[in-house]
């Protein structure tokens, strides 16, 4: 996957399509593989998975150039490989590697690829967002009609930072797009609950921007939404927000018992709300063929197992690393 | 006496103490859980650590409060309720999180009872799960208790095993000021022999863990079971040392330490922040003034390099400091005051 | 000036009104008399003046009782007053005297009256509405009716611990009343730039809770507001927002020029905004005469006086207070 | 050489960055202010101390940027422009609003070069205005620099007077790494000679304020005059005094230091914040490490008390160290090394 010079603009082709689901199909191997691997106790620290909500991260990517920027959360690998950072890379941080994208010492919460415009995960519930509206200052400043985005959860939207980063865009009127991802919890507590609206939407608008939600297990939707929220960002209107509705297929961390959830929710979500399935099954309509995805899901398969048995093979990052990319000598 | 981890001893001190004092309440992220959840279950949680298990239950919403992700208005809920009669415990859930709920922790809490010229106290107790040792990341592996030892009118606790948490626990929530009550997260599971009552450790009291002649060791938390293994470690060297852990920093029981460097004239402080502005220098400052005299070599600090926590576990356990470091350090100042 | 210890309802007598109009002068005073002290260099520190706003701490305030609690900002002598703290403990304080209010050690901006539920003023901006969210959770616990109410200015508005605490009692449905007092500027930026919405009201009521404006001047429209939030708030339906279109007649902190205000923008409001003249106007409808008014005015001015000679006069903190009412030793 | 207050100086600074790089930009409340006003005077401030003025009639608005009450969005938002590719100088006022924005500082900015393997930097510098003195009450007095200077990955900046401040600044705005820059309130209108033109003063290196014998004596900020009143006070009784400045407390030159204990064997520490986990201890502790061979007594730190600024003109002047206090220190040390 790469990321690309300038921003694409016009329908979506076939060929976009197919990368979009090349993209949607390697996060969600990515994550279902990452879930195996962590039961073999391979992988360090804690890691909280992003299936299920793959066509978020694409459909709010696919049109980025690199210099768009986009910050990103704990649950990150999905909008990593969206902006294009290379999975062998992702997976060799993931394990802690000496030549993982942050050389092992960020880990699966903390990875970013500066050279794809992916200015870093975030292991502080709304950390990003007032990062991401920095970022959309430097775009505004260019002039290049360039956009910042901060991906933040249901959860994130109660966190002060947010809203003042919120405002903040709004009266600077920089092109940040706030993406939350609803998917329904923040941790064991359901968004009902602690969003005391329980509409992010309208909390985005009574700071003065356009709001809008979208089905979040539809790529075409949250393409859709993506691309109103460009056209009025690249136009030097200001700040959006996009809610896209979702729903998570794993617990919030690797071991989460889910007890707060329904029994069958889960399975009756990966029916209903795989975003995959909903692709395949409007792909014909855009003259993509099963055997189309087929051959995608086979290179998919390959490049995730390579990118897992290099990461398992690769070296540690040395002793010595410890006291490197830091001011240190007192 | 039954044998208690150190989660189960807080646990087992939320629950005595929110049964004896009807003032006190418990809020925090998840410290229930599955409020707002689709199964029904209201406890789902009890804390992402557990320490909070079986109080809503218990003791029902009003006193068992799960929050959004909205760590300032936590802290301050807890000071307002505070001032309003409420003796809270607060959970900050990592203490890295402090970097977004610091003004409430260090501007008004810990403020209050000065600034208002003594009309009034503000009896919170802010749970702070601490340390690196599990490939967390940079962000949720801090041990920031010398940041908050530095704020003057908060109390800090930093217990090193079970059953000193259990009785701090108790006389933090007896205490009327704020306690930032710091749990290194690799001693939840560890075990030791836990009373099933009521008891208190007094705030200012350091626990002699090891009596000896050559070195003074302080150590806190973690440090303190890596601190033993390099005292034994020397045993057969024929070093033997004190081992004190402060229990408490913030009051810090300086005494007991001037006292034994008295005796050793050695010191060595094994502490797992980054150096600077840290309880390792502040202790040592602080012998340098008091028991100057005593000593014979150069005080030795074992700390945390002056750099991030890394993910990597190699580059994490180098981090941390080991028993290793510990004992070299100690065989340091034996060489030294040779 | 009392407090009382149950709140009172029922129509706004003629005993209540004179009360009011009391406080209101008595605030206006205060703060005309420290404009005067200040320029003498007795007074320490720096000093916010709330002459303009009188109408506002006095209308959500009179029907208070004891075990209702306000919780202020660094602009509080106007909510200290109208809560009924004794104003010659303030005068002490403000100007640092041993037996002032907080003996010395707050200031102007740390006036707190336990004993009036008065729960400080606070330098911090924003500070103050999570503290008042937990005073509501103890008056909820209590399920005695009381309520808790936080001050904060339009700039406040603007903080990101403010959302918190309106995102919270939400959740908590606690009794909780966020009165905003939009005087138009915070410090030296004007309201209409840095509320990116430029409206408190539809923002408080994207969080969920019922929220109105109303205008700042007039004693009987926050009066009447408050009224309504209080029902509210007192049968247990959580919290309620109040957005007060005000002005102050001083600059951000005495000694400010105000280059950022139009030539005659504050002489107009004096005439136009000032709550006195409009309840004076008001008041023959309510059986209250010129003469009734005067007299209090004269009474008002000797307290005041009173007040600052006695403070003048008074001992400051010995040194060995430095060190008391804090845990010190180590 | 014109005479410059440090505030002038700090201005200076600015301005000459602006105008060389036009990577440089500001932001923070009322920086400019005006913004929203009714006279249409867009800079009707030029910042709350008047350190900004000038610059948004010289820069305009797309670089000199007026924000709302919002700390954790400026240092969020000064974070994210200097990733892409900006360098931001973000106004903090107070430097105890670094209670409201704390994680922007210590977690993000400060973690970001570390955490992400060195593949970015982050050239922001904060500026922080601090200190007690002028009856600010709690909450607008504190010097909280020993908190930042605890963290890695920042760099920390407590300049004492207007040329320093200047230079000093000047090497900030050119540096990779997030720089905190201390401004004592009380120093601002303070003049003393300074050069128009652009120079700097490299981080980590003291200056030398005073020479002599006797003792050393470090001090920083404010506490740099105090000290001097102390030292010329001494003079008369054959007392002198090696007086250092660190001027950046991280980086910190302990090499001055130890050089200078190595020729007194007695040291001084004046600081204006409390004493815990201070830098007063932090100096202490690195000289009872490193240079512990050369003292001749014990090491005198003279502090704030460990408790909150009070506003009363007569205990904040208590709270204060002051020259007296310093002197007493400096003839302490003396005596007991007699
Ligand atoms: C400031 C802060 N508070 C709490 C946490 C612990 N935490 C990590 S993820 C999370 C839930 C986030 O929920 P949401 O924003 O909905 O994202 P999701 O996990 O659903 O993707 C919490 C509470 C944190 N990392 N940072
Ligand atoms: C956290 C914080 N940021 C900034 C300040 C400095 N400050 C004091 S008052 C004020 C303006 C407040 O405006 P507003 O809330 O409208 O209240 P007003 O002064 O108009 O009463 C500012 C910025 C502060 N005290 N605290
Ligand atoms: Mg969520
Ligand atoms: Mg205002």
């Amino acid at each position: 996957m790469t990321t690309r010079p300038t921003p694409i603009t016009g329908p979506l082709t076939r060929e976009r399509l197919l990368d979009a689901y090349r993209r949607m199909k390697t996060i969600r191997e990515f994550e279902e593989r990452l879930h195996v691997e962590i039961q073999t106790g391979s992988i360090p620290g804690f890691t909280h998975l992003y299936s299920g909500q793959e066509a978020v991260a694409v459909g709010v990517c696919e049109s980025l150039a690199t210099n768009d920027y986009i910050v990103s959360t704990h649950r990150g690998h999905g909008h990593c490989i969206a902006k294009g950072c290379d999975i062998g890379g992702m997976m060799k941080e993931i394990y802690g590697r000496a030549d993982g994208l942050c050389k092992g010492k960020g880990g699966s919460m903390h990875i970013a690829d500066f050279s794809k415009g992916m200015l870093g995960a975030n292991a502080i519930v709304g950390g990003g967002p007032p990062i991401a509206v920095g970022a959309a200052i430097a775009c505004r400043n260019r002039g290049d009609g360039s956009v910042s985005i901060a991906f933040g959860g249901d959860g994130s939207a109660n966190q002060g930072t947010v809203f003042e980063a919120m405002n903040l865009a709004v009266v600077l009127k920089v092109p940040a797009i706030f993406v939350y991802e609803n998917n329904g919890y923040a941790e064991h507590t359901g968004a009902s609950y602690a969003v005391g609206s329980n509409n992010i939407t309208t909390r985005s608008a009574a700071f003065g921007m356009p709001a809008e939600r979208c089905d979040g297990a539809d790529f075409f939707a949250v393409h859709a939404t993506m691309e109103r929220a460009l056209a009025h960002c690249r136009a030097g209107h200001g700040p959006y927000t996009i809610e896209a509705m979702t729903t998570r297929f794993y617990g919030h961390f690797e071991g989460d018992p889910q007890l707060y959830r329904a029994k069958d929710e889960v399975r009756a979500q990966r029916e209903s709300m795989d975003c995959l399935k909903r692709f395949a099954a409007d792909a014909g309509q855009h003259g993509i063929s099963p055997a189309d995805l087929e051959s995608i899901d086979s290179e998919v398969l390959l490049a995730i197992d390579a990118a897992v048995s290099e990461a398992r093979e690769a070296a540690p990052p040395a002793e010595a690393d410890l006291l490197t990319d830091v001011y240190v000598s007192y | 006496m039954p044998q208690k981890s150190m989660r189960d001893a807080i646990n087992d001190a939320l629950h005595i103490e929110m049964a004896r004092d009807p003032r006190v309440i418990v809020l925090g992220e998840d410290v229930s859980g599955g409020a707002g959840g689709t199964s029904g279950e209201r406890e789902a949680s009890g804390g992402i650590f557990g320490i909070t298990k079986g109080l809503l239950p218990k003791f029902g919403a009003e006193r068992v409060i799960d929050t959004p992700i909205s760590e300032s208005a936590i802290m301050g809920a807890a000071a307002g309720a505070a001032l309003a009669g409420l003796r809270p415990v607060a959970e900050l859930m990592f203490a890295d999180f402090v970097g977004v709920s610091l003004d409430q922790i260090f501007n008004q809490m810990a403020k209050f009872r000065y600034m208002f010229g003594g009309k009034t106290t503000c009896p919170v107790v802010v749970r702070l799960a601490m340390g690196a040792g599990m490939n967390m990341g940079a962000q949720h592996s801090q041990t920031i208790y010398p940041m908050l030892a530095a704020v003057p009118g908060l109390k800090v606790v930093v217990p090193s095993n079970a059953y000193d948490a259990k009785g701090l626990m108790l006389t933090a929530l007896r205490d009327d000021d704020p306690v930032m009550f710091f749990e290194h997260k690799a001693l939840y599971p560890r075990k030791c022999e836990v009373p099933d009552g009521d008891y208190t450790i007094r705030f200012g009291e350091a626990s002699l863990v090891r009596e000896g002649e050559h070195v003074t060791v302080v150590a806190l938390a973690r440090m303190v079971t890596f601190a033993e293994k390099a005292i034994d470690a020397l045993a057969a060297d024929g070093i033997t040392c004190d081992l004190i852990d402060p229990r408490t920093v913030s009051p810090l029981d300086i005494d007991t330490i001037l006292e034994s460097v008295e005796n050793t004239g050695r010191l060595v402080i094994a502490d797992e922040s980054p150096p600077r502005c840290s309880i390792a220098s502040d202790i040592a400052a602080m012998v340098a003034q008091r028991g100057f005299r005593s000593l014979k070599a150069p005080i030795q600090m074992v700390t945390a390099p002056h750099t991030p926590v890394p993910f990597a576990r190699e580059l994490e356990r180098a981090y941390v400091p080991s028993p290793q470091r510990i004992e070299q350090a100690i065989r340091l100042v034996m060489k030294e005051s040779a």
